[in-house]
């Protein structure tokens, strides 16, 4: 749907699918791969009408096997290719995991920078979509602790956009994180044609002085909800969205946190060992003395995603952000 | 390589026996209790879509078209043995027990699907591909340091011969000559993904000689050759022999699943043509009337019987009590750590709070 | 070396040892698998003469291949064997990524407990042994984050016997993280025969009250020489011993920082996505106003773990703890 | 299956070439040449493991008695190939034109080690067994997709092939018919693990069949063996015919690294007996007394040279430069992020300081 000369207005995944349009146009070297990416545009239709566009070599249905082609991928990043390759869900990349962690992330640093791995690894995650079992993690903090690739999370299509052709413009390996259940939520307007939003910078999405909210992906809708919804009752909310995971933001962070002293952060996955608490190491460094109360957290439990009859209670909703966003604020 | 590889039949198309030495073992009763599986499996699938379509389950994934790999497989199963399934082999469950209310409930999300009946080793169907095939040669292993007699069947797809858990799988159970079937249902298709996109060889069966075991190709359409085959790989497996690769082929007329489109990728014409000719329980039907076994007053009752089975289950799917959110919790240690309690302890009491 | 009766005077890698000698004497279930851990006796002998002793049933060389080990040894323990695989160096792990993070720590929840996992895996990690590249990962903080699985890591002779039967008996799988550095560093007196170290409970090893220093592993030893030297200039340190890295002991944490109000936590892994952060999100959620400075973290940098010409300087050492331990007490 | 993939030989053991229609390739010049790399491959190895005694470098992986295997197939390969080897197989790397210096520091945990000379594609080893195979599919499908005639060769054990990324990496290399070559070097023991632990079956060449390629079994003892099939290997994956798996079968005499112990799983006294007969070197010298090229002279010249060239070698890695700490921040990213900006200026400040 085209609203004014140059713009779409799009979803998402239609978001994904512009950017990656663009840059197989934009750059020979640009090469797509994963299970049913081509003929089937994929399971959520993110590379549709890209292997009419461009073609078997460019857009390669490979053998299900996610070691093997994210491997074959860095092969083809050593020999001067920007492979983006799709894990169908992000609960199907653990087998690739090796090739990621000590393969992508390392290969830069180990050769002095003679060899180097810019690739690009996308992945739908998260809950909230009624998917089979293992269908719905949001493990990115498995990802952040690996030194030597970026994590980068969008929660709009106008970033989504942007975000991926910076990712396939990084000459580092990137972790583009799609949030499955806002894949289709919503539209928005996009520029036609190439621009990025760089990696390392989050978004403030609405300005407040009472509370910091900070969230990425999934999150920030529920973020927003709930910082409306406080605003009915005269809290105002600095509302964060992070869009890189690593590296974080530190300077948005410490900036709004500093200046409202109160912190609520909104993550779907587990508690323990989550991306949040990256946050409130950054809090801790920067703006320790600023705080009036203990930073709280709204996360997935300490469970394995739960079945989706069980989803419901596991991701945090705005009522549970509300809460905590009192919480601080009665502290 | 697909020469020394035949695909062994002992049902043809139109219904003969091509495979004399079975004759005798294939019984009026074996024959009508294969029938009513097919029958019961087909059903219930169907009636799955169905209800995927209404809302009242999840996203489903269909299985209509390799009834006879499913049925004729686990009925070769003895009560002591294992089943290593993937999400696409319900028939296979519940043709060795698992009930239709649990079926249905996995279908709806509920972790109670996972929980097989009392005394029967179904282990929870593996999502990512491929990923059971190490656990069933382990089991097997098990099996056969505790002296038992008891074997494993483990299911996968054409699509999953590609991923590193295969090979692992197979080279595990050929080294310690693990009591376990390696059953693979190639409907040619992994999602979208064609087999010659999938891999270089034409068959499958002949992957086992990189282990060294027998590898095996045969009519997945075929029940008879099914049970006969896995029977003889299971007898094998109980007698110390090891392992055993049955490549079935097979085709599901349907979608990969109840999300799937399978017109992007491929003709459905094919399914059409192949319900008329290859279809598993058609042949059954003209092999009955060769045999002058069809009865079709006996059919109707069984339909009618399956009927009424799933009617039932249905309702006590839709009447089982509510998902418990606590169970999500409490599952996760045999004791729950502080961290879990915790986070327990404080959802239930602000969701008690937001309830008042 | 038999020091009193019924006492040996054992290094951790003996005491590892005499955990499996022990408990697959008294276990019929307990079954070892891994890579040399039969013949060779493990490439750190921590399997030696057990081959000899239990045969090969129960002491398994395995092909090498860590998910099929490490998932034929999930099917094992869905079949009534309570399987300890070794993972010859914890960089080696990722490989069975998949099969701990989807199979292992997931069985039991999937199935309502109907199905359990009841497995133990053993890894040397980290560095300080100038090893070859990729040898020194201490990556625990990628596991902390997998609901379903504990996480273990002694720093001493006693704790290692007696967690590791801990492990072995725990209904449900266990990582069990052995500091290489620390393998045959020093020897404790160790009991000879069955006891248990409770799993989920740290440990003080030095009492003081001016701040508290948070360690685990092959870090303890780094912290406790710190605190030495802290002493010597009149600052008293309660040396935490965690010991299990999952579950972490939280009161005995609260406790601590509440007594003192400042914190050294060090970690030999990478900073960001690390388990200090865990820690922190403890001190956060129960001693916010107990804190008269910021927490300091000690820990690797983000870097890969660097190759051995490196890794001096990426190790936190006695002197950058103690230069932390001044800095929250000059805050 | 061991009979369908009978050993090659070119060069038997006696020094007699068996397979004629190798005759006329085998000059003096090349003999020499291979001999020359032979010895050489061999001096630097003897010295590595002298140097790792004497604490000047750290664990070191010998290769001793693998010699043919990795000078024969590094030979074959053109200027503008790729070599993805292992931790083993600096003797590959060196012969392709990785200098000594770069080997002696590699083993000296400095990352100068991983850095190839200018144009020449050798990928730092793969420390993780079986992960270099995917890189190499697909180091290969791009140079194909360039439309170049550059091939790849990836180097791996036979414990590697228990490894699902050795089945990912032939399966894709097969299915997109890549122009690889898979070079297994069975020395039949994966540290202390035979053979018949790591697999059932007896050769590895057979795994071939499971991806539809070519698989060749060759005496890896033979230098001569070695380089002609590795170069057919290679024309034909030029010719995009696609992916060889070659097992070439030979022996480590040594320990699997210097902290190995390799009595406690072998007797050693098969490593003596075959240094006298199957030795990789002694064939090639015995052939060439055969043909009258033997020249002692010569041989010492030879030794001679490549002593100096390790004494200068030895000499460069001891001068060195001390390892600069800024290297492991400043090469992680392209740009460092700040979190390593931050830390390495944290760090270099606090050590200025502790040095003052
Ligand atoms: C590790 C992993 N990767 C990807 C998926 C997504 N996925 C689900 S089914 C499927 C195709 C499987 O094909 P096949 O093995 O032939 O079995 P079939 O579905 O045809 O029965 C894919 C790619 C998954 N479940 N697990
Ligand atoms: C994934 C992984 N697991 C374990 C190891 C430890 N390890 C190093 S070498 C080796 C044996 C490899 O045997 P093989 O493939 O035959 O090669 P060889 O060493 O004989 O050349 C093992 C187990 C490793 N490096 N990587
Ligand atoms: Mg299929
Ligand atoms: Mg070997």
């Amino acid at each position: 749907m085209i609203t004014k000369a140059g713009v779409k207005s799009l979803t998402i995944v239609q978001a994904v699918n512009d950017a990656l349009r663009t840059m197989l146009k934009e750059r020979e070297d640009v090469i797509l791969l994963g299970e049913d990416i081509g003929k089937n545009g994929g399971v959520f239709r993110a590379t549709e009408g890209l292997l009419e566009e461009f073609g078997e070599e460019r857009v390669v249905d490979t053998p299900l096997s996610e070691a093997g082609f994210t491997g074959a991928a860095i092969g083809m990043a050593l020999n001067g290719f920007r492979p983006v390759v799709e894990i169908q869900f992000l609960g199907f990349i653990y087998p690739a995991y090796e090739q990621i962690m000590t393969h992508a992330a390392r290969m830069r640093a180990r050769t002095r920078g003679h060899f180097t791995v810019p690739l690009v690894i996308r992945a739908p995650y998260g809950a909230g979509v009624r998917a089979p079992e293992i269908h719905s993690d949001s493990t990115e903090a498995l990802f952040t602790h690996m030194p030597g690739i970026k994590v980068v999370c969008p929660a709009s299509p106008y970033d989504a956009k942007g975000l991926l052709i910076a990712a396939i413009e990084d000459p580092d390996p990137v972790l583009f994180l799609e949030p499955m259940r806002s894949y289709r939520a919503f539209r928005e307007d996009v520029p036609e044609g190439k621009y990025t939003v760089e990696i390392g910078k989050g978004k403030k999405r609405r300005e407040g002085d009472d509370v910091t909210v900070i969230a990425w992906g999934a999150m920030v809708p529920v973020a927003m909800k709930a910082a409306e919804e406080a605003e009915k009752k005269g809290i105002y909310a600095d509302v964060i969205d992070l869009r890189t995971l690593y590296p974080l933001d530190k300077d948005l962070i410490a900036e709004s946190v500093q200046k409202t002293g109160r912190t609520v952060i909104v993550q779907e996955a587990h508690a323990t060992g989550g991306l949040a608490n990256d946050v409130l190491a950054v809090i801790n460094d920067t703006s320790f003395f600023y705080q009036k109360a203990p930073v709280e957290r709204v996360t997935g439990f300490d469970v394995p995603v739960p079945f989706f009859a069980y989803e419901d209670d596991y991701l945090p909703t705005p009522a549970r952000v509300l809460h905590a966003i009192e919480k601080v604020m009665n502290f | 390589m697909e020469l020394d590889f035949p695909m062994v039949q002992v049902l043809n198309e139109e219904g003969a026996i091509v495979q004399p030495a079975y004759r005798e073992q294939i019984t009026k009763e074996l024959t009508m209790s294969m029938y009513r599986h097919l029958i019961r499996t087909r059903m219930v699938d169907r009636k799955c879509v169905s209800l995927q379509r209404q809302g009242r389950i999840g996203t489903y994934v269909p299985y209509e078209g390799q009834e006879a790999c499913q049925v004729g497989s686990a009925l070769a199963l003895n009560d002591g043995d294992w089943m290593f399934p993937t999400y696409r082999d319900h028939g296979a469950m519940m043709t060795f027990g698992r009930s239709l209310t649990q079926t249905l409930l996995y279908w709806k999300g509920r972790t109670e699907g996972c929980v097989p009946p009392e005394g029967k080793k179904i282990v929870p169907p593996s999502v990512p591909i491929a990923t059971q095939l190490p656990h069933a040669a382990g089991a097997a292993c098990a099996e056969k340091w505790k002296g038992t007699k008891n074997a494993v069947i483990v299911y996968f797809g054409d699509g999953a011969t590609s991923e590193g858990d295969f090979h692992e799988g197979l080279n595990f159970a050929s080294v310690f000559h693990a009591p376990v079937v390696f059953f693979n249902q190639n409907n040619q298709y992994a999602i979208s993904v064609p087999m010659t996109r999938q891999m270089k060889t034409k068959t499958i069966a002949q992957k086992a000689l990189a282990y060294d075991i027998p590898g095996l190709r045969i009519d997945g359409n075929d029940v008879f050759a099914v049970y006969f085959k896995t029977t003889e790989a299971l007898e094998r497996a109980r007698n110390g022999e090891g392992p055993t690769l049955i490549e079935a082929v097979t085709w599901r007329y349907g979608a990969h699943t109840t999300s799937d489109d399978p017109s992007r990728y491929r003709d459905q014409e094919e399914s059409k043509k192949r319900r008329e000719t290859t279809d598993p329980i058609k042949r059954v039907e003209r092999f009955m009337q060769r045999e002058g076994w069809w009865d079709e007053e006996w059919v109707n009752q069984v339909q009618g019987e399956v009927n009424a089975e799933i009617e039932q289950a249905v309702a006590e799917m839709e009447r089982y009590p509510k998902a418990n959110m606590s169970d999500m919790f409490d599952f996760v240690f045999a004791q729950p750590t502080w961290t879990i309690a915790e986070q327990k302890e404080a959802y239930l009491q602000w969701k008690r709070g937001m309830e008042r």
